[in-house]
C-alpha cells in the first residue's frame, strides 16, 4: 500500500467521524465542523480516485477539488450567519426545537 | 443567433444582479425589469433552433468535452428553460409589489432573486457533472436566502435545515463525480454514457449522486425539510421553490437515469424509484389533510404532487415520458399560483391558520379562486393541464397493464381531493361569516392578478397540450421507444 | 519507509483532530482543533502532489473559515450572555454505528477506486496537450480559466451569493458590530501592521502572479489579501458598516462582472462564448478575482453590508 | 544517508507537533493552548520547507509563505477575542 492508499483510508476515518458528530452534535457549529470535515475526506477521494496523466497527479481533479473548497467556504461562511441570526431569534444555536407550524 | 440568446439567458440576469448590487436605490426597479422582461423574447431563437434542429451543442470557450464543457439544449431542456422563464417572470410581478424594489426588502430580495433566476438556467443547459454540482450549489444557497430573508424564526429554522441536508447531499453528489471521473476520464454527461459499463464502481457512483439529487427534492423518505421551508417562507419564493427548485434536482435525476446510464438495466431500481414516488403521493396527501395552516397544507401537496414525477422511472415509454413532463409544467404553474394566493390571503388576514380563514372569498374572491383553479389542476379535473398529465399517466400505465401504478394514479386524484375540498369547504361552506373586518389589510390588486395568472394558465394548459407533447416526444432519451 | 511513516502520522493527526474538535467539551476548542485540523489538511495535500491544493486549504479552508468561526462564536457569547451557547452532545444509540457503516461504504468506495486500474483521464490529458500550444505554465489555472471557466465564473457568483444571503439576514438590531480586539491602541499591534499590511499584500500578488506558471493564483492570493483586511478589521482600522461605498461594492463585483462581460466579447464577432481573448485577459480577471474574492470574504468577517473607517483609523 | 537526513527531520518536527498536539489537548489555560497553536504553525512551516527540499516541490515554499502570513493574522484574531477567561470558566 502506497502513501495515496494510506490518505484514502483517513478519508473514510473522516467521513464516519464527520456523519458521527453530524449526529451527535446539538450545536450547529459543530455540525458544520462535521461537514467539512466530511467535505474534506471526499475531496481526498476525488483526488485519488483518478490516475496520474503523465507522470503528474491529473490536473482537473485538483481544479475541481479548489472550486470544491471555495463553495465549502461560501455555504460555511453563509450557514455561520444564518446559526448566529437564528441565536439572536431564539436563544438557541440548535435545532432541536421543533415549532414548525408557527406562522409569526 | 441561438448561441447569442443562450448566452444572454444565462448572464443577463447575473449582470442584472451585479447591477442590482452595485446600484441599490432608485435604479433597482429598472434593473430589476431589463434583467427579466427581455427572456422571453431572448427564449425565441433557441425555441425555433430547436424545432428545426431537435438538440443544439454549444462548447463554451470553444473547447468541446472532454476538455471543455458543453451547453445542450434539446427539447426537455428547452421545456423546462419555458417554465423557468415564464413562472419566474410572473411570479415577480407578484414580488414586485411584496417587495417593492424601492423598499429595504426589496434591495435584499432582488439580487438573490436574480442569481436563482440565472443559476437555474445554467443548471438546465449544462451538460457537464461538475458544473451542474457547481450550479446546483448556487441554486440551493440563493433558495435559502430567499427563504431566511424575512428573518423569521420559523424560516430561519427550516433554512437551516435545508442548507445542511443540501450539503450533506451534495457531498454525495460530488463523491459520485469524484469516481465517474475516476472510471471514465470525462465529466460530460454524454460521453460518459457511451463509455461507462454496470460495473460496482459506476453503479455505486450512479446511486450517489441520485441519492443526494433525492434529498435536494426532497422526494419521500427525504422530504423532511421541504414542507417547513416551503411553508415558511415568503410568498414569491414559496412558489418558486414548489414550481422549479425542486424540479430542477428531479430533473437532473432524469438525465442521470436515461441519458447518463442509458443502456442499462435498471428494472428492480426503477420499481424501487416508483415505490417512493407511490408512497410520497399516499403520505404527503395524508399530511396535507391534518395541516391546519393554509401554506403547510400547499407544501405537503408539493410532497405528494413530486411523488408522480417519479413514476417515470418504473413507466418509462413515451407516453409516460409526456405525462411527466407535462406534470412538471401544469403543476409547476398551479402550486405557484396556489402558493400566491395562499400568501395574500396569509398577509391580507393575519394568519393563515384553517379555521379561521372561514369567509374569507368574501374578502378576497381573486385569491381563493385562484386558489381553487390552481386546486383543479393540481387533482387532475378537466380540462386543465393536470388532467392532460394525469390522463396521459393512466394511459402510460394502461399500456403497459401496470395495473399497480394506475390504481395509484387514480387514488392519488382522490386524495389530492379531499384535501383541496376541505381547504375550499372551510373557506367558502360556512354557517356564519366569522371573519374580522378590522383584521383586514388591503395588498394590492397585482399581488391578486399575478397569482390569478399563473392559475389561468394552468387550466389553459389542457388546451394547448398538442405542441409541447410533440415537442417533447421529439427529445426522448435513447433508450425510450416511441 | 519514512515517507510512509511521515504520511502515517500526517493522517493519524487527521482523523485524531477531527474526532476533537467534532466532540470536544467546549465550542472554542473545537474551533482551534478544526483549524489546525485544517492545516494538517495542507500538509497532506502537499504530500499527495497537490501544493495549488495545500495553499487553497491553508488559506481558505483552515485559515479564513477559522477566522469566520471565531468572530460567529463571538458573537453568541456576546449577544447573549444569559442563554448557554453550547448544549453539548446528544445521546444517540444509532450514531455509532451510522458512522462506521458509513466510513466502512467510503472506504471500501475509495480503496477500491484507487485500486482499479484506471485508465489516465481524458479530460486532464486534453488539458496538457491543449496547454502546450498556450503559454501558461500551471495547468490548473488553465483548468480554471481557460477549459472550466464557467466553472470558475459560478464560483465566484456562489461566493457573492453567500455574501448577499448573509447581508439580507443581518438585522438592524445588535451583533453587527465590527469584532475588533480589546487592546488596539498598544504600539505593538501598530508595528505589527506596519510590517505585515504590506507584507501581505506583497505575497498575496506573488501567489496571483505565480498562478500562471506554479501552484498559486486567485483564489489562494485573495484569501491572503483578505487576511489583511481581517487584520485591519481586528485591529480597529476598519469597521463593519450599514451600506456599502461605491468603491466596496465595486471591488466586491470586479470578478463577477469582469468575468462575463470579457466571457461576452467573443459573441460581437461570432467566436465562442467565455473564450477569453488572450492571456492578458486570464491575468486581468485573476486581478480582479483576487480583489472580488478578498473584498467578499473581509465583508463576510466583518458581518455588514459594507466597510468604514474605523474608531481607530 | 543523505536523503534520509531531510524526511527524518520532518518526522522528527512532526512528532514535535504532535506532543504540541497533546498540550492543546490538555490545556489547561487557554494561554497553553495559544502556544501551542503558534508552536504549531512554526513547525508546520519548517515541515513544508523540508518538504520543499525533499520531494523537490519548490511550490511547497509558496505554501510556507502563505502560513506565515495567516499565523500572524490567526495569533490577533485569537488574543482578539473577548472575555475569554470567563469562558473558559464557563465551559470547563
Amino acid at each position: 500500500m502506497d502513501s495515496l492508499g494510506l490518505y484514502v483510508l483517513a478519508a473514510a476515518v473522516l467521513f464516519g467521524v464527520g456523519v458521527y458528530g453530524l449526529i451527535v452534535s446539538e450545536h450547529l457549529m459543530r455540525k458544520l465542523f462535521a461537514i467539512n470535515i466530511m467535505g474534506n475526506a471526499i475531496f481526498i477521494l476525488l483526488v485519488a480516485a483518478s490516475g496520474p496523466v503523465e507522470g503528474a497527479p491529473d490536473p482537473v481533479p485538483q481544479a475541481l477539488v479548489l472550486t470544491g473548497i471555495v463553495i465549502a467556504v461560501s455555504a460555511t461562511a453563509f450557514a455561520l450567519a444564518l446559526m448566529v441570526r437564528l441565536y439572536q431569534e431564539t436563544g438557541q444555536a440548535t435545532l432541536s426545537s421543533r415549532d414548525e407550524g408557527d406562522d409569526g | 443567433m441561438t448561441a447569442e440568446a443562450l448566452a444572454l439567458i444565462v448572464f443577463l440576469p447575473l449582470l442584472a444582479a451585479c447591477a442590482a448590487v452595485a446600484f441599490p436605490g432608485r435604479w433597482l426597479g429598472w434593473i430589476v425589469r431589463i434583467g427579466l422582461l427581455p427572456l422571453p423574447v431572448l427564449m425565441l431563437a433557441p425555441t425555433l433552433a430547436v424545432l428545426d434542429q431537435n438538440v443544439i451543442h454549444l462548447a463554451l470557450a470553444g473547447h468541446a468535452s472532454p476538455l471543455g464543457i458543453e451547453w445542450r439544449l434539446d427539447p426537455l431542456s428547452l421545456l423546462m428553460l419555458w417554465l423557468n422563464v415564464g413562472i419566474t417572470v410572473l411570479i415577480s410581478l407578484h414580488a414586485g409589489v411584496s417587495f417593492r424594489p424601492d423598499s429595504d426588502r426589496g434591495q435584499r430580495f432582488w439580487p438573490l432573486w436574480l442569481i436563482l433566476f440565472a443559476s437555474m438556467n445554467a443548471l438546465v443547459l449544462s451538460a457537464d457533472l461538475f458544473n451542474l454540482y457547481v450550479t446546483l450549489e448556487l441554486v440551493t444557497l440563493a433558495a435559502i436566502g430567499l427563504i431566511a430573508v424575512e428573518s423569521k424564526p420559523a424560516a430561519l429554522r427550516a433554512g437551516m435545515r435545508y442548507l445542511l441536508l443540501a450539503l450533506m447531499a451534495s457531498l454525495l453528489y460530488l463523491l459520485g463525480v469524484g469516481l465517474i471521473y475516476g472510471q471514465t476520464g470525462t465529466l460530460d454527461l454524454y460521453l460518459i454514457a457511451e463509455q461507462i459499463e454496470p460495473g460496482w464502481l459506476p453503479v455505486t457512483a450512479m446511486a450517489l449522486m441520485i441519492v443526494g439529487l433525492l434529498i435536494k427534492s426532497a422526494v419521500f423518505p427525504l422530504h423532511a425539510w421541504l414542507p417547513a421551508a416551503h411553508g415558511n417562507a415568503p410568498g414569491p419564493v414559496s412558489a418558486i421553490l414548489s414550481a422549479m427548485v425542486v424540479k430542477v434536482s428531479i430533473y437532473m435525476i432524469w438525465r442521470l437515469w436515461f441519458w447518463g446510464a442509458a443502456g442499462w438495466d435498471l428494472a428492480t431500481a426503477a420499481n424501487l424509484m416508483g415505490l417512493l414516488g407511490a408512497a410520497a403521493i399516499v403520505y404527503g396527501s395524508l399530511a396535507a389533510l391534518v395541516q391546519d395552516r393554509l401554506k403547510m397544507i400547499v407544501a405537503y401537496s408539493t410532497v405528494a404532487q413530486l411523488g408522480y414525477l417519479m413514476l417515470l422511472f418504473p413507466l418509462a415509454s413515451t407516453l409516460a415520458f409526456q405525462a411527466a413532463s407535462y406534470h412538471l409544467l401544469s403543476h409547476g404553474l398551479a402550486k405557484a399560483a396556489m402558493f400566491l394566493a395562499a400568501a395574500n390571503i396569509l398577509s391580507s388576514v393575519g394568519t393563515d391558520r384553517l379555521q379561521r380563514l372561514a369567509g374569507v372569498d368574501q374578502r378576497r374572491p381573486l385569491d381563493v379562486f385562484a386558489l381553487a383553479l390552481g386546486g383543479v389542476s393540481i387533482l387532475g379535473l378537466p380540462p386543465s393541464g393536470g388532467f392532460v398529465a394525469k390522463w396521459l399517466f393512466l394511459e402510460a400505465a394502461w399500456h403497459q397493464q401496470a395495473w399497480g401504478w394506475l390504481v395509484l394514479v387514480a387514488a392519488g386524484g382522490l386524495l389530492a381531493a379531499a384535501y383541496l375540498f376541505r381547504v375550499l369547504g372551510v373557506i367558502c361552506l360556512h354557517p356564519r361569516k366569522r371573519l374580522n373586518r378590522r383584521q383586514h389589510r388591503e395588498i394590492p390588486n397585482l399581488a391578486s392578478v399575478a397569482a390569478l395568472i399563473l392559475a389561468v394558465s394552468a387550466i389553459a394548459a389542457g388546451f394547448f397540450s398538442a405542441p409541447v407533447l410533440s415537442l417533447i416526444s421529439a427529445g426522448l432519451p435513447p433508450g425510450v421507444t416511441p | 519507509m519514512i515517507g510512509f511513516l511521515l504520511d502515517g502520522l500526517i493522517a493519524a493527526g487527521l482523523v485524531g483532530l477531527a474526532y476533537q474538535a467534532v466532540t470536544s467539551r467546549s465550542l472554542f476548542r473545537g474551533i482551534i482543533h478544526f483549524v489546525v485540523f485544517g492545516l494538517t489538511m495542507a500538509l497532506a495535500w502537499a504530500r499527495v502532489g497537490a501544493p495549488d491544493l495545500a495553499m487553497a486549504e491553508a488559506a481558505i479552508g483552515a485559515g479564513l473559515t477559522g477566522a469566520l468561526m471565531l468572530v460567529a462564536y463571538r458573537r453568541l457569547v456576546e449577544d447573549r450572555r444569559d442563554a448557554p451557547v453550547d448544549p453539548g452532545p446528544a445521546k444517540s444509540r444509532l450514531a455509532l454505528p451510522i458512522a462506521i457503516g458509513s466510513g466502512l461504504l467510503v472506504g471500501v468506495i475509495g480503496l477500491s477506486a484507487l485500486f482499479s486500474d484506471v485508465e489516465p483521464g481524458q479530460a486532464g490529458q486534453a488539458v496538457l496537450a491543449d496547454l502546450q500550444q498556450v503559454d501558461l505554465g500551471n495547468p490548473i489555472t488553465g483548468v480554471l480559466l481557460l477549459y472550466r471557466g464557467i466553472d470558475t465564473l459560478l464560483e465566484v457568483a456562489v461566493l457573492l451569493t453567500a455574501f448577499l444571503a448573509a447581508r439580507a439576514l443581518a438585522g438592524s438590531e445588535s451583533g453587527t458590530g465590527s469584532p475588533t480586539t480589546q487592546g488596539p491602541e498598544t504600539p505593538m499591534v501598530g508595528a505589527l501592521l506596519a510590517v505585515v499590511i504590506p507584507l501581505t499584500v506583497l505575497v498575496s500578488v506573488h501567489l496571483l502572479r505565480a498562478g500562471s506558471y506554479e501552484p498559486g493564483g486567485a483564489f489562494q492570493a485573495g484569501a491572503v489579501l483578505a487576511g489583511a483586511g481581517v487584520l485591519l478589521i481586528l485591529s480597529g482600522r476598519i469597521a463593519a458598516a450599514e451600506t456599502a461605498g461605491l468603491l466596496v461594492r465595486m471591488g466586491l463585483l470586479a470578478g463577477l462582472v469582469s468575468f462575463i462581460l470579457i466571457g461576452l466579447t467573443p459573441l460581437l464577432h461570432g467566436g465562442p462564448l467565455l473564450a477569453l481573448p488572450g492571456l492578458w485577459a486570464v491575468y486581468f480577471i485573476e486581478t480582479a478575482m483576487m480583489v472580488s474574492i478578498a473584498i467578499t470574504l473581509v465583508l463576510l468577517f466583518a458581518g455588514g453590508g459594507g466597510l468604514k473607517r474605523g474608531k481607530h483609523g | 544517508m543523505v536523503d534520509l537526513a531531510l524526511p527524518g527531520i520532518a518526522l522528527f518536527l512532526l512528532l514535535n507537533l504532535l506532543a504540541g498536539m497533546l498540550r492543546v489537548y490538555r490545556g489547561p489555560t487557554l494561554a497553553d493552548r495559544m502556544l501551542a497553536a503558534l508552536l504549531f504553525s512554526t513547525t508546520t512551516v519548517a515541515v513544508l520547507l523540508i518538504l520543499a527540499e525533499w520531494m523537490e516541490q519548490p511550490a511547497l515554499r509558496n505554501v510556507a509563505l502563505l502560513f506565515v502570513m495567516l499565523a500572524s493574522i490567526i495569533s490577533l484574531a485569537f488574543v482578539g477575542l473577548p472575555g475569554r477567561e470567563d469562558l473558559e470558566d464557563g465551559e470547563q
